[in-house]
């Protein structure tokens, strides 16, 4: 599969984005700026952004704890984002939800959420109503290694399966739930092969790749779209950062990190682009300030936000 | 009206809103041809097909979850779960998806989805088929909660859950099915949040849902006849809970007895106590009485049953005790 | 593996016993004489018989909803199972539990369940107390295909695997979970394939056979034993019956039905023994008749047993 | 006495034990040398090593699950649920087993296990990371249902818990873990089912429990100044409750008002309430207050967060509006 320049560039931007958004949040935690859990995607950007640049508008995901990433990538608003994240009545949710919750579904973003699997069934049900409507979208599913051990995952594909749900489980694999690495919860070297329990493909990439994962991922769209089923698609990658913001992640071996830093999904990709003359060096430094500068806007937006009124509390339990 | 059971009833709520709306479609073990375990959907998979009436594996995990998923995508997915007992399999997508998801995201999520289950003992299903379990959800704000007790409430709720945009947990006693009644044909609507006096009186309030109503009904039988007049008050949807009407009849008969067949401790039947002691305080000129089942797990031989169950004669007995 | 005379005799027993007993339930229950549910194993006796032979006392199993075979197999004692499907108070759980909740502790037979795949973190469970208290000890865990599933069978297989867990599962695939066929509800042929989900061994055998069944569990049960971890035995069977009694079945093909019953497992074993001149017909026929009269016996004791007073109800609640 | 914190306490609580008797082990997420999300376990992994302190995957429903197994088995676990928000994850295994198992069996299983879960909000962890569950426990007949509020308490329910032969659900709270308190040093129990009044009054009975206790102390030293006494009574254990102690306060002070941190509707103050109006109606000379968060999911936003909780100034309005 050959990739356009814009392609590489449009990747290169969200990329940059994201990890400007989550550099950007990891110094506002620590500056107290920023209340609750905040679960940093940095590292692993090359997952969402591969995945998503191959769908469209009406196409839906579910994300998890570890949501901006995925969220900026299928088309999320910056700025309702960081309002969000600090809690103001102009963020995605209000300020009810915070980093854990946001969501647009509108754009097909069926939420970040705070308890692990449970997009898995989320995911398999949207699948159902796309292939009952037969509107031609397809559900991606976001969940970490950690969720692969989770009863919704089994249910989850095992239920799409039988249905030939239009839906793709992307399986993140950054080896770690919270402090527990992947060689003691569970005693297979690939996600991937979980697949086979339920006679859909499973396929293990590089997740920190995004050409790999684009690739991988647009196969599976494509089988989805087209009526054949479900997939499941491992992404190998590392978080950078500790499992929340605060989390020391004294449980790491710092060679292995150190070694996983060198695989920096970004700098990899910058390499791809100026070897394959796409852009320069200086362009994509561009590429950069200019994600840059949109989070600095957006914390902007943010801080000037107003705090919601005590009386918010009571509105949005039920629709009427 | 035609006569009907209250499950031939329930089967017609759905019907008529699946003719209605080609959105509303039904899934759960064995709801297809087998015609669900208690024999409630029987007919609908003929009627409509198999993509609108599924088996599904059993993983009511994902049964329910994916009726969130399905209902954010924009259907307005009917999920079975065989036996409310079997809830707990699912409880957090209840809990924490299905019920939070609107108000997490700010208003922006609609989720019209139904849980329909049956609950209730009386048939020697012993403790993992008989529970009772409204309450929890009467606890997760974000939810609806509706337990009919006649065949025509079984219908014009039913449509209602159905059309309501917020996940309803629609529970349907086993004990019920059977029972006839005269029911309206066609579109048929009881809006949630209602109750409905089903016996006027003026001596003592009992408040009673589902399966309890019929006890209660018998109980005021009996009371009428020694001349004590018992108004027998069916709140037929816990959530949203109709205050209104309880403190009004409250305020006529000054004392109140609560019937529900859950067990004791933590059952609704302590908010309703509690809501009354809090809000119409001055109304009671007695303390308020609950019948309910033993703080017990259900017990399978029938005698056992039968001593653990709330009955007429139970009721009867809180009522003397309040005169 | 050669088996003796006295095994495949003892076999025969306890396949005949099962059968006997399960007969008698459905006579009395037709005729209005056990209150409750009750699911029938026949069909499916070598299942239990074959992997329960492997067993010692200290060994325990978890059980099913369709839990008469395993119990019986396990050493049950039939008078107090029979007093328990009546409900009387010297049933095994004096008529508290009734036919989905029958257990004996002591025996190791951490009950019959209620709950689809309830017993598979709970044989999970007790493999970790066998291996902590290293007592020698392994667990048994009974489920059906429908109960492959559930979350509980992908949590439970994963735990045990990571943590070398004394645990053997066997799946007794009979094709059906009510009204619902193996292939409507799950997308493979084998549920034994999906052991390569959790890196264990796993076998489909022919749960017809109680020599293929018993020399797969002999393997596995030795495997846990010497600390080598869990495995997964399907068994491939067929339930005689409808669901529950009651159950016309009209799901089942009856062709499909005719040529299970054709491969029912107590002749299939009978012809073995008399293949192996280990008994005769008439011997055969003793065996029989003498597991009918042991039920018969049973089913007068029961009978003749006192029912609960109503008081019962409140005691057993908590431990003191 | 040593000067622990509430953390500090618990886990020392579980140290004793664990030393006292080598069937106690602990298991659950990130229990081992991450010393728990909340470092209430921090330390155990290396006193009593990877046998007896033992992290699990991410799987509720296995952890919950295999300590019923486990205990049935003779062991005497301790499952960690990270968040009692994830307890609907594992509900069929507290429902329908740990609760129903010996009861189902006739009396011939003992199920010693205790599950530790955090609850409560006030960090700014959003809906599904701050809830307060207990009520659902308490309707659960077979569970004991601990909730302390004090480091002592804390240690010494804790080594009850442990003793304890039945399932046990311990809820810690998060604001309580850092607060210090005097704690008996060594073996230390605190019996299940008995009350403590945190402090005596005359005027009105304040019962509260977990964080509430807290609040309740503030508001009691506000009213003390205006001349209102307030006795706070802490139940420390809701199931076994001391209904004597409850009836008693009451007695003396003809008034109650509830705190509780967990929404309304179905919480365990309903309970209390109805049981005062059943058995202590004579007792009463008004209305019983509720103090309770309201009928919807947590917010994330600390002012939104701020306005759900129950607080001091939320008490003191209740009591006055009493008097
Ligand atoms: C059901 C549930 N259990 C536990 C948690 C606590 N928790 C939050 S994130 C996390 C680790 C998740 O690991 P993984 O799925 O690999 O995702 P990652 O954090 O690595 O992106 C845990 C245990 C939770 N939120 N929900
Ligand atoms: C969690 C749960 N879901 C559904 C049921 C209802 N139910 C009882 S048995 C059964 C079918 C089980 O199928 P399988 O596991 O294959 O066992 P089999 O009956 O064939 O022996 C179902 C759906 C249940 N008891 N528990
Ligand atoms: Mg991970
Ligand atoms: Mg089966």
């Amino acid at each position: 599969m050959k990739l356009t320049k814009e392609q590489l560039l449009g990747f290169y931007k969200t990329m940059t984005t994201i990890r400007a958004f989550e550099m950007k949040a990891a110094e506002l935690f620590a500056a107290g700026q920023l209340p609750g859990f905040v679960h940093l995607y940095a590292g692993e950007e090359a997952v969402a952004t591969g995945v998503c640049a191959n769908l469209e508008q009406k196409d839906f995901i579910t994300s998890t704890h570890r949501g901006h990433g995925h969220l900026i990538a299928k088309g999320g608003k910056i700025d309702l984002m960081m309002a969000e994240l600090f809690g103001r009545s102009t963020g995605y949710c209000k300020g009810k939800g915070g980093s854990m919750h946001i969501a647009d579904v509108d754009l097909g973003i069926l939420g970040a959420n705070g308890i692990v699997g449970a997009g898995q069934p989320i995911a398999t049900g949207a699948a159902l109503a796309c292939k009952y409507k037969k509107n031609g979208a397809v559900v991606v599913c976001f969940f970490g290694d950690g969720a692969s051990n989770r009863g919704t995952f089994h249910e989850s594909l095992n239920m799409a399966s039988i249905w030939r749900l239009p839906v793709v489980y992307v399986a993140e694999n950054n080896m770690w739930g919270i402090s527990n690495n992947q060689k003691n919860h569970m005693n297979v070297a690939d996600i991937a092969d979980r697949a086979g329990a339920y006679g859909i493909p499973g396929v293990a990439v590089d997740g920190n790749d995004v050409i790999a994962v684009y690739e991988a991922a647009a196969e599976a769209i494509k089988r989805a779209r087209s009526g054949d089923g479900p997939s499941l698609i491992e992404c190998k990658t590392w978080r950078h950062r500790g499992h929340f913001e605060g989390d020391p992640a004294i449980y790491k071996d710092p060679k292995e990190q150190e070694a996983w830093l060198k695989k920096d999904p970004i700098p990899r990709l910058a390499a791809k682009i100026i070897e394959l003359k796409y852009a320069s060096r200086a362009e994509l430094d561009k590429i950069e300030a200019d994600a840059e500068a949109e989070i600095e806007a957006a914390v902007k937006f943010a801080q000037a936000s107003p705090i919601p009124s005590p009386e918010d509390v009571f509105t949005d339990v039920y629709a009427e | 009206m035609k006569q009907m059971t209250y499950a031939e009833a329930i089967r017609d709520g759905m019907r008529v809103e699946m003719k209605r709306d080609p959105n509303v479609l039904l899934y759960g073990e064995d709801v297809g041809i087998f015609g669900g375990c208690f024999g409630v959907t029987a007919g609908l998979f003929e009627e409509f097909g198999p993509e609108r009436v599924i088996d599904t594996p059993i993983s009511e995990t994902a049964i329910a979850g994916s009726a969130v998923g399905a209902a954010a995508a924009g259907l307005r997915p009917i999920a079975e779960i065989m036996f409310i007992d079997f809830m707990g399999v699912c409880m957090d997508e209840i809990l924490n998806q299905a019920a939070k998801m609107r108000y997490m995201f700010g208003g922006k999520a609609k989720l019209p989805m139904v849980v329909r289950t049956p609950c209730g003992a009386g048939m020697s299903a012993a403790a993992q088929h008989s529970q009772s379990l409204e309450a929890w959800f009467t606890h997760i704000p974000g939810l609806k909660v509706v337990m009919p007790s006649t065949p025509a409430d079984g219908k014009g709720l039913m449509a209602a859950a159905i059309r309501d945009d917020n996940p309803v947990i629609f529970i349907e006693h086993k004990q019920l099915l059977a029972v006839p009644g005269e029911v309206p044909e066609g579109e048929y609507v009881v809006p949630l949040g209602k109750a409905d006096v089903k016996r006027e009186g003026s001596d003592v309030t009992i408040i009673a849902w589902s399966w309890m109503v019929q006890k209660a009904l018998a109980a005021a039988e009996a009371l009428a006849a020694e001349g004590i007049s018992a108004e027998i008050l069916d709140p037929r949807t816990l959530v949203p809970l109709d205050k209104e009407a309880i403190l009004k009849s409250v305020g006529k008969t000054n004392k109140l007895v609560i019937v529900h067949e859950a067990v004791k401790t933590g059952g609704f039947g302590a908010e309703i106590a509690a809501l009354v002691c809090e809000e119409g305080f001055d109304l009671l000129d007695a303390p308020i009485k609950r019948v309910t089942a033993p703080d017990t797990p259900i017990p399978f031989a029938p005698v056992l049953e039968g001593a653990y169950l709330p009955n007429e004669e139970k009721i009867i007995k809180a009522v003397h005790d309040l005169f």
